[in-house]
């Protein structure tokens, strides 16, 4: 089974390799106007030569697809002539970034939506649960730079307690302890935009799973055998309505995606998201590719892992 | 141990005109240390509910007492609650594929209340764990499956072992057998008659089956009790016409007659008839069981051989105001003789011999007999075309003589041997079938048509003009029966006498035709006397069997009993030499 | 459990206001912030093509001349001057100029930067015209031209950084030569620190500056998404701002630093095809456009209509003597009737053949295009707008597919050489017309006369005959707004810094004495910005607390329920 | 008194009240807005008045008018989206459904590839590279937003081949052709219906987080867009009228079509749903 989705993947995968591939020379006009046609890039007659030996432009179609594939398995996603620095380079920059963000801003959504979730779908009906549903199905439909422009209008402009955008402050000469502060301080707002914004919809996921199990018969079961209500509610519901919940969160993981994109053009946060919107901006398509191709595998490579993961914790699945 | 008085659990619904849900109404009963109790009533009865109340988790609004040891469980607060269950009342949940919680191993669910009580340590958990599955009959190696990886008999024993982890003095379980194979089935009632040696068990089935081996046994029926007592009095012998039903349309292994479901529908709960819950359904209703609902009181029971005996109500109570099922028809001493003029010599022929029997509401009996024997003459004395030389005959309290005729004729009907004979041969079917209808009187000639299609609809005969002013002889023998059955029905009769309705017809036809009886006779409530020669055929009609010879009611008891272990000499004849028939009958039944 | 909730979200809030109560201060520091923010490393080779890379570039290394607001100003060398019988140019060089690593400045360095960049072309210094480079002795150069070459002290003199021979003679591969040692320059500060991911520089200054002590000890580059924002918040001392926000940072002590026809939005018409091939509907297009509406609307009043000489009145070389096409809808149709066409139910129609454009844009045009459209249509010409992505537009535009396209450019302010590029160049912004001799002969010749007055003539000419002919059509030049406090004065440098770019991020106002020279403050002026910084501080200061007292007031409310 | 049954449910109703609302406003835009909102003829930035309600936009645009016709493109570009993708998902789903075989392993494993690809990936790199307009980008996404649907719509096909009546059509001599029309569609319908609101939702969800990055058809008036426009002087205290409003109207719509899909997500028992309701 394992064998099969793995299969799956890398057929995805290469769908989007070879997207990555085509788009280019799809274009009208020379690939290397498509691939690094901006005007504020001055390509001379050499350059353009050593660009078209580069990407074997004047051979077949195979052997130019065949050296796309290597040079991505060997680690190339191409120059860019904007940043004028490897793709891999500028991705590998931002990336921690990004991580830190994500990380801190999923970690902090997931965690709160499944016990808001779990708590407001067990009280069903009950005031705490109205209201917490009232609430995140609005913010629900709130574009998530939306908190965030709210966030800085708020907290960085009128208040002027916590930084506008940015990841550090900028050669304060911060040290140690002051160091992680200062990041901890330019953290606050995305992570508080991209954590609002996924967090709305992780706990309608994960209110709608506890109402889904909570009139099976294992709950009543758990009740029976006379178990303290935080264990029937977390043992036995948010455990059973939990599955179906990450794999939904895997299926929406685009959606993530997305949200970051925002949340770091919105706050200059300088991740891959951020990159990204400036690459579109200004066209660096070498570098929009690199980038997309880095989300590509992660997506890819963090669903996998559920599908693998996705057994070992549901034995349900596992012998279906 | 436990004991429930006047438990009434009901729940508020903003979508009923009431409020109200009322699912238990006045429940009280008592179970000893060590005894066991079976609860029994159709889905929706309120069983399940019972069982959660006493665990203290069926929500809603309880009232009354559960005494548990002393103690009502309802004063006691969730947490002392908590500690009660499964410590001290453990309940097995109705088998269904996700009443184990499907995440963890069985070993971990085994062991929680253990540890989550802290009874136990981990280890010493996990040890009893592994004890009770064996107990159970299952191997250990289970220990780590996932519920998923069971079947649902392994599941069961789970469910059971499970119980038993904390030692409870009680053990509720809801549906212990449900749609489970023969063979695990019959594990798990072996496995129930072990644990109730050592501890109470209160069972709640739809199955009789299930709780016969029980001690005591009690009938729910949208949320009251309807009847109680010993399990094997009262399987045998139910007294409220709810637990007959119930017990007709349950397939035991020795039940002769075919099943039957109870006529018409539970109520739903948020709209209760006020009287007796199931007056809408019970064949002998009169007016207060539609006004207050009968109080649980002891009851009369009949002995093994028939008699009345009266026990003090303790072991056997029931809930109706007519006090159970109540007779039709009592006759007492009949003594009928003809004078056999043949020959010039007159001889006396006793044709009824001293002859009683009840006819109960709502039941078929069979009267058996060779030919000649006397059944035709006991039909007509009952029927008042003849005259008894002495004894009495009761209809429904009443002495037949002293009953208005017309009344009398309108609630005791009798369909004849030959059809042919019965009707008159220049009337045609309206004509024939609206005939007691004329003789009734009182009623409008439009009505008597709608009355007339309704009931020929009701037999599954055409209804339409034509066949309406068909003629006898354009019938055949099979729908000229019908329209003769058409013709007893119309008047709503309580009770029915058929004498031999299908010994002229062929066997297919009469399989048609008792199939017809049977059908009406459970949609209408009557009681039905059904006179034959042919005790295979009385085996698949009746609730009871009379067996008649040259005048003398020789043997009367319930189908299976007289079937399967006849005590008159003639009754054996009769059913060893109906083996063959029987088979034959069968065959063309079949065919 | 409540209990434990309330606690661990009163320890959030407490963590948070600690955090939040440390804010970032930097005393003798310029924060400088921009929207792009990463310009690649700052060597020639390495920075990114843009001009901000250039800037950054230029703080490090010196050319031989630089300007200030007025013009000209020396830089490594003192004084110059140019010898027509040889053609050539010769440079008095500052013998207090020293590399940062500490070996003197000379002569010879010069010419090794003009090999080098021969040898290893630099996009803002273009070579073609030199012949060689004549080392006279350590303090003197001699720069011999291949033709007579106008803009040569503004494109070459004025741009070209010079290079340390001794570092660079052994680097042959100078875009990836990221060394320290490709830092070593001659210029005010020095590169403390170049992070890529955060698209920030760190500066420090070069004590031993040959033209004295820079302003600031340290001089940092951020990227801010919007320049409002930094600066009201105190993260910036001077960033790039919309017009409308001027008003708001004035009052917040902020000075405006305004500059205007640095920049173009011009309409790229398809002079290959019919009709546009004829003058006189590039005449009635140009007539029917109302331009001061684009000013009005797209620019929302900040900037002017541009002059179809495409140069702009603030650049010295501009003439008013050419068409200046005020919106004249009646000119327009009397062109338009001229050539055969028919104004049918509002629509114009020729041969039967009703008129239709396509604009083409980039999608950031869209405003300026729905204006565009809603003009032409109301003339007569229904026009429909699509948006393409860029380099498709460049390419259809390059290939001649396309009706009329929206373009947009700088350089505007530069020496005239920039007409050249813009009506002859290669590029996809530029007009490539060729059809008219006259144009083609004087736009050579005034790129080789050396006398600037005869130049100046040349170039009138050019624009008329460009206002004439409009081989595309220039609409409005946007003004551009800057902002920052009083830590140093900053303005718009004549003709753009180096080529002309349009930033007003000259060097000179990072070194303290050049700085006033170029724009010598007025005694009054002094007091009057304390105050206002004063003021502006003093208001600030209650804001900071308001918010940690209400977290405090809640986490207390918190903990005591 | 009749009341229909999705006016039992407090939520379906609030639900179907804001979607009827914005369905007026994007139907009556034309003829509730007094300014034209591509009319530029008024004084730009201005603060809300009487005559603008919310103030004019960077040309001097009607910001009322551009927001009631920007909510028409949102909902025509969530609508059809939509009903696109959904009429791809039900012809997948039932066709490999109800044909099995080769057909049906070859759809279901292109659907399970199409459901490891990242959309958003691919809508970026394809609008970096085309500039999508309208046409094309509701094309793309609902050539990209198939998958989850499709895979409800086989499972459910799947289900329904397994009951009675479909193997009685097949004993009368049905084929797959009018099973799938008289027996396997109606059925379908309110799961249809369902996921046509959920997916809407999930479209015009979409169509305001693509314009905000700057991947929209640019001449067009959306919600998104007009956010997008407004984030650029959002920070100088426009925000109030120009970009709380659309943002605003956005989570109402948004709101709207999650009470109602939640409303059938409960009614329709989708036991076996792999059905994506997310934004994504």
């Amino acid at each position: 089974m394992f064998g099969k989705r793995l299969i799956e993947y890398v057929i995805a995968f290469m769908a989007l390799i070879i997207l990555n591939f085509v788009m280019p020379r799809l274009m009208p006009g020379d690939p290397i106007d498509a691939i690094y046609g901006n005007e504020l890039v001055a390509l001379t007659p050499e350059l353009r030569e050593q660009l078209r030996a580069q990407y074997l432009l004047d051979q077949s179609i195979w052997s130019q697809f065949l050296h796309y594939l290597y040079s991505i398995a060997s680690g190339d996603l191409g120059y860019s002539y904007a940043g004028k620095a490897p793709v891999i380079d500028i991705v590998a920059g931002a990336l921690p970034w990004t991580i830190l963000l994500v990380g801190t801003a999923l970690f902090g959504a997931i965690t709160i939506a499944l016990f808001l979730g779990i708590e407001s779908g067990w009280r069903r009906g009950e005031r705490l649960d109205r209201y917490l549903f009232a609430i995140f199905s609005i913010i629900n439909g709130i574009p998530g730079f939306f908190i965030g422009m709210i966030l800085i209008i708020i907290f960085a402009l009128n208040l002027k307690v916590l930084p506008a955008g940015g990841a550090i402050t900028h050669y304060a000469g911060y040290t140690g302890s002051e160091y992680a502060i200062d990041v901890a301080r330019h953290l606050i707002l995305p992570a508080t935009a991209l954590c609002v914004s996924e967090l709305s919809w992780i706990y309608l996921l994960m209110r709608g799973g506890i109402i889904s199990v909570i009139n099976e018969p294992f709950i009543k079961t758990g009740m029976l055998k006379g178990l303290d209500d935080r264990t029937i509610r977390y043992r036995y519901a948010a455990r059973n309505a939990l599955l179906p919940v990450f794999t939904r969160i895997g299926i929406q993981i685009s959606q993530i995606v997305a949200g970051i994109l925002i949340i770091e053009a919105v706050f200059t946060y300088p991740g891959i998201g951020y990159l990204l919107h400036d690459a579109l901006l200004t066209r660096d398509l070498p570098l929009i590719q690199g980038i997309l191709l880095i989300v590509t595998i992660s997506v890819l490579a963090i669903n996998f892992t559920m599908d693998i993961l996705y057994p070992r914790i549901d034995p349900r699945i596992r012998h279906v | 141990m436990l004991e429930i008085n006047d438990l009434t659990l009901q729940y508020t619904a903003d979508f009923v005109e009431s409020g109200i849900i009322r699912v238990l109404d006045g429940i009280s009963f008592y179970l000893k240390k060590g005894e066991s109790i079976g609860i029994i009533g159709e889905s929706g009865s309120g069983k399940t509910s019972l069982g959660m109340a006493v665990m203290g988790l069926s929500g809603g609004e309880v009232s009354g007492e559960i005494r548990f040891g002393g103690v009502n469980l309802l004063d006691l607060t969730d947490e002392e609650m908590r500690v009660v269950r499964w410590n001290r009342i453990s309940m097995v949940m109705q088998n269904t594929g996700n009443v184990l919680n499907p995440a963890y191993t069985v070993e971990e669910q085994i062991t929680e209340p253990i540890t989550k009580h802290g009874l136990d340590s981990k280890i010493g958990a996990q040890e009893r764990a592994s004890l009770l599955l064996r107990e159970v009959g299952l191997d250990s190696d289970k220990l780590n499956a996932y519920p998923v990886e069971l079947s649902g008999g392994e599941r069961q024993q789970v469910l059971i072992a499970m119980a038993l982890a904390n030692d409870p003095e009680l053990i509720i379980m809801d549906e212990p057998t449900a749609s489970l194979d023969v063979l695990t089935r019959r594990r798990i009632l072996g496995l129930l008659d072990r644990i109730k040696e050592e501890r109470s068990l209160l069972v709640i089935s739809h199955d009789a089956s299930t709780v016969a081996s029980l001690e005591n046994l009690i009938v729910l029926y949208s949320g009251r009790v309807m009847e109680a007592g010993k399990t094997d009095l009262l399987l045998k012998d139910p007294r409220h016409p709810y637990t007959r039903d119930l017990l007709r349309a349950h397939p035991f292994m020795d039940t002769t007659k075919d099943l039957q479901g109870i006529r018409g529908k539970m109520p739903t709960l948020y709209d209760l008839p006020t009287g007796c819950r199931f007056s809408t359904r019970c064949t002998q209703k009169i007016a207060i069981c539609e006004e207050r609902p009968p109080e649980l009181t002891g009851c009369r029971v009949r002995g093994e051989d028939g008699s009345q005996d009266g026990d003090g109500g303790t072991y056997r109570r029931i809930a109706c105001h007519r006090g159970g099922i109540h007779t039709l028809l009592q006759v007492n001493s009949l003594n009928k003789e003809y004078q056999n003029r043949s020959r010039n010599r007159s001889r006396t022929v006793a044709a009824l011999n001293d002859i009683s029997f009840e006819l109960q509401v709502g039941e078929i009996v069979a009267l058996v007999g060779a030919t000649g024997c006397g059944k035709s003459t006991l039909a007509k004395v009952v029927t008042r075309i003849f005259k008894p030389d002495s004894g009495e005959i009761f209809y429904d309290g009443e002495e037949i003589h002293a009953i208005d005729a017309k009344r009398f004729h309108k609630d005791v009907q009798m369909i004849f041997q030959d059809p042919l004979d019965a009707v008159n041969t220049r009337f045609h079917v309206l004509k024939i079938v609206r005939e007691p209808l004329e003789i009734q009187g009182k009623i409008e000639k439009q009505e008597m048509i709608r009355k007339v299609k309704h009931t020929l609809d009701e037999i599954n005969l055409p209804s339409d003009d034509i066949f309406l002013k068909k003629y006898p002889h354009q019938l055949s023998g099979g729908e000229l029966q019908r329209v003769t059955i058409a013709r007893a029905l119309i008047t709503d009769p309580k009770l029915l006498i058929a004498d031999e309705p299908t010994a002229y017809l062929d066997p297919s036809v009469q399989a048609k035709i008792l199939k017809l009886l049977m059908r009406m006779q459970n949609t209408r409530g009557m009681t039905m006397l059904f006179i034959t020669h042919d005790i295979a055929l009385a085996r698949k009609v009746s609730d009871r069997i009379f067996v008649m010879r040259e005048g003398d009611l020789v043997e009367q008891g319930v189908s299976s009993d007289v079937i399967y272990s006849p005590k008159h000499v003639y009754t054996k004849e009769l059913v060893y030499g109906a083996e063959g028939a029987a088979g034959y009958i069968y065959k063309s039944i079949r065919s | 459990m409540y209990k434990i909730q309330r606690k661990t979200i009163a320890a959030m809030l407490l963590l948070i206001m600690a955090v939040s109560a440390t804010a970032a201060a930097g005393a003798d520091m310029i924060r400088i912030a921009d929207p792009s923010g990463d310009y690649g490393y700052p060597t020639p080779h390495g920075h990114y093509s843009r001009g901000s890379g250039y800037i950054q570039m230029s703080l490090i290394f010196d050319t031989l001349v630089w300007k200030d607001a007025d013009g000209f100003v020396p830089a490594l060398a003192d004084e110059w001057s140019y010898d027509e019988n040889e053609n050539a140019y010769t440079f008095n060089l500052n013998m207090d100029a020293k590399w940062t690593d500490g070996t003197d400045f000379t002569a010879e360095d010069v010419r090794f930067t003009i090999e080098y960049f021969k040898e290893y072309p630099y996009l803002w210094a273009d070579l073609a015209s030199v012949e060689t480079c004549e080392v006279v002795d350590d303090n003197t150069v001699k720069i011999l031209l291949k033709e007579l070459y106008a803009p040569f002290i503004t494109e070459i003199a004025g741009s070209m950084p010079i290079l340390p021979e001794h570092v660079w003679k052994e680097v042959d591969d100078p875009a990836n030569f990221v060394d320290e040692r490709a830092l070593i320059g001659t210029g005010p500060y020095m590169l403390e620190d170049y992070s890529r991911e955060h698209s920030s520089y760190l500066y420090h200054a070069n004590h031993k500056y040959y033209r004295g002590e820079p302003k600031f000890e340290k001089v940092v580059f951020i990227k801010a998404k919007d320049g409002q924002v930094v600066l009201q918040n105190g993260d910036a001392d001077m960033a790039p701002v919309k017009p409308e926000a001027i008003e708001t940072l004035e009052q917040n002590g902020f000075t405006a630093v305004y500059g205007s026809c640095f920049w173009n939005h011009k309409l790229m018409i398809n002079h290959h095809k019919e009709p546009f091939n004829r003058t006189e509907f590039r005449q009635a297009l140009a007539y029917g456009i109302n331009r001061t509406e684009l000013v009005e609307k797209a620019g929302r009043g900040y900037g002017s209509q541009a002059s179809l000489g495409f140069l702009p009145p603030e650049s010295d070389w501009y003439t008013d003597d050419q068409p200046a096409y005020a919106h004249n809808p009646e000119k327009a149709r009397e062109l338009l009737e001229s050539l055969g066409y028919q104004l049918i139910d509002g629509v114009y129609e020729k041969d039967g053949e009703k008129l239709q454009l396509e604009l083409v844009i980039i999608a950031k045009e869209t405003k300026l295009a729905e204006i565009l459209k809603m003009q032409l249509t109301e003339l007569g010409i229904p026009t429909t707008v699509k948006a393409l992505e860029l380099t498709t537009l460049d390419s259809q535009v390059k290939n001649w597919n396309f009706d009329i396209a929206l373009s947009r450019h700088g350089l505007l302010k530069a020496d005239p050489k920039t007409l050249i590029n813009l009506l002859q160049g290669n590029t996809s912004w530029s007009a490539r017309y060729f059809e008219n001799e006259e144009l083609n002969d004087k736009l050579e010749e005034q790129l080789h006369e050396m006398d600037k007055n005869k130049r100046m003539e040349i170039v009138h000419e050019i624009q008329k005959l460009c206002a004439k002919d409009l081989p595309a059509i220039a609409l409005y030049y946007p003004d551009y707004y800057y902002a920052a406090n009083d830590k140093t004065k900053w303005y718009f440098t004549k003709e753009g810094i180096a080529n002309g770019l349009r930033l007003p991020l000259n060097k000179l106002s990072l070194v303290r004495d050049s700085g006033e020279l170029a724009s010598p403050r007025t005694e009054g002026d002094a007091p009057e910005e304390s105050r206002t910084s004063e003021s502006a501080s003093a208001t600030e200061t209650p804001m900071l607390p308001a918010p940690v007292v209400l977290l405090f007031i809640f986490v207390v409310y918190l903990l005591r329920r | 008194m009749y009341k229909p049954l999705i006016l039992r449910s407090r939520g379906a109703t609030i639900g179907l009240t804001l979607i009827v609302l914005i369905f007026l406003i994007a139907a009556f835009a034309p003829f509730i807005c007094w300014f034209d909102p591509w009319d530029y003829s008024s004084t730009p930035l201005q603060r809300p008045s009487s005559v603008h309600p919310l103030g004019t936009n960077a040309i001097g645009q009607d910001i009322l008018s551009e927001l009631m016709y920007g909510a028409r493109t949102s909902l025509t570009f969530g609508l059809s989206v939509s009903a696109i993708s959904l009429l791809l998902s039900v012809l997948i789903g039932v066709y490999a459904g109800i044909s099995g075989g080769i057909i049906e392993s070859i759809l279901m494993r292109i659907t399970d590839v199409a459901i490891a690809i990242p959309s958003i990936v691919v809508i970026i790199l394809v609008a970096a590279y085309l500039q999508p307009n309208l046409f094309q980008l509701i094309l793309i996404l609902s050539l990209l937003s198939w998958q989850y649907g499709a895979r409800t719509f086989y499972a459910q096909t799947l289900s329904l081949k397994q009951r009675g009546y479909i193997s009685a059509a097949r004993n009368f001599g049905a084929g797959n052709g009018y099973l799938t029309v008289k027996h396997l569609i109606p059925d379908l319908y309110p799961i249809m219906l369902a996921g046509f609101i959920i997916r809407a939702r999930y479209a015009i969800f979409m169509e305001a987080g693509l314009a905000i990055i700057g991947i929209f058809d640019p001449t067009t008036k959306s919600l998104g867009l007009l956010m997008h426009h407004a984030m650029e002087f959002a920070y100088m205290g426009t925000w109030l009228w120009w970009l709380l409003p659309p943002g605003i109207l956005l989570a109402l719509t948004i709101l709207g079509f999650s009470l109602v899909g939640y409303y059938f997500e409960e009614t329709i028992d989708l036991r076996h749903r792999s059905m994506s309701s997310g934004r994504f």
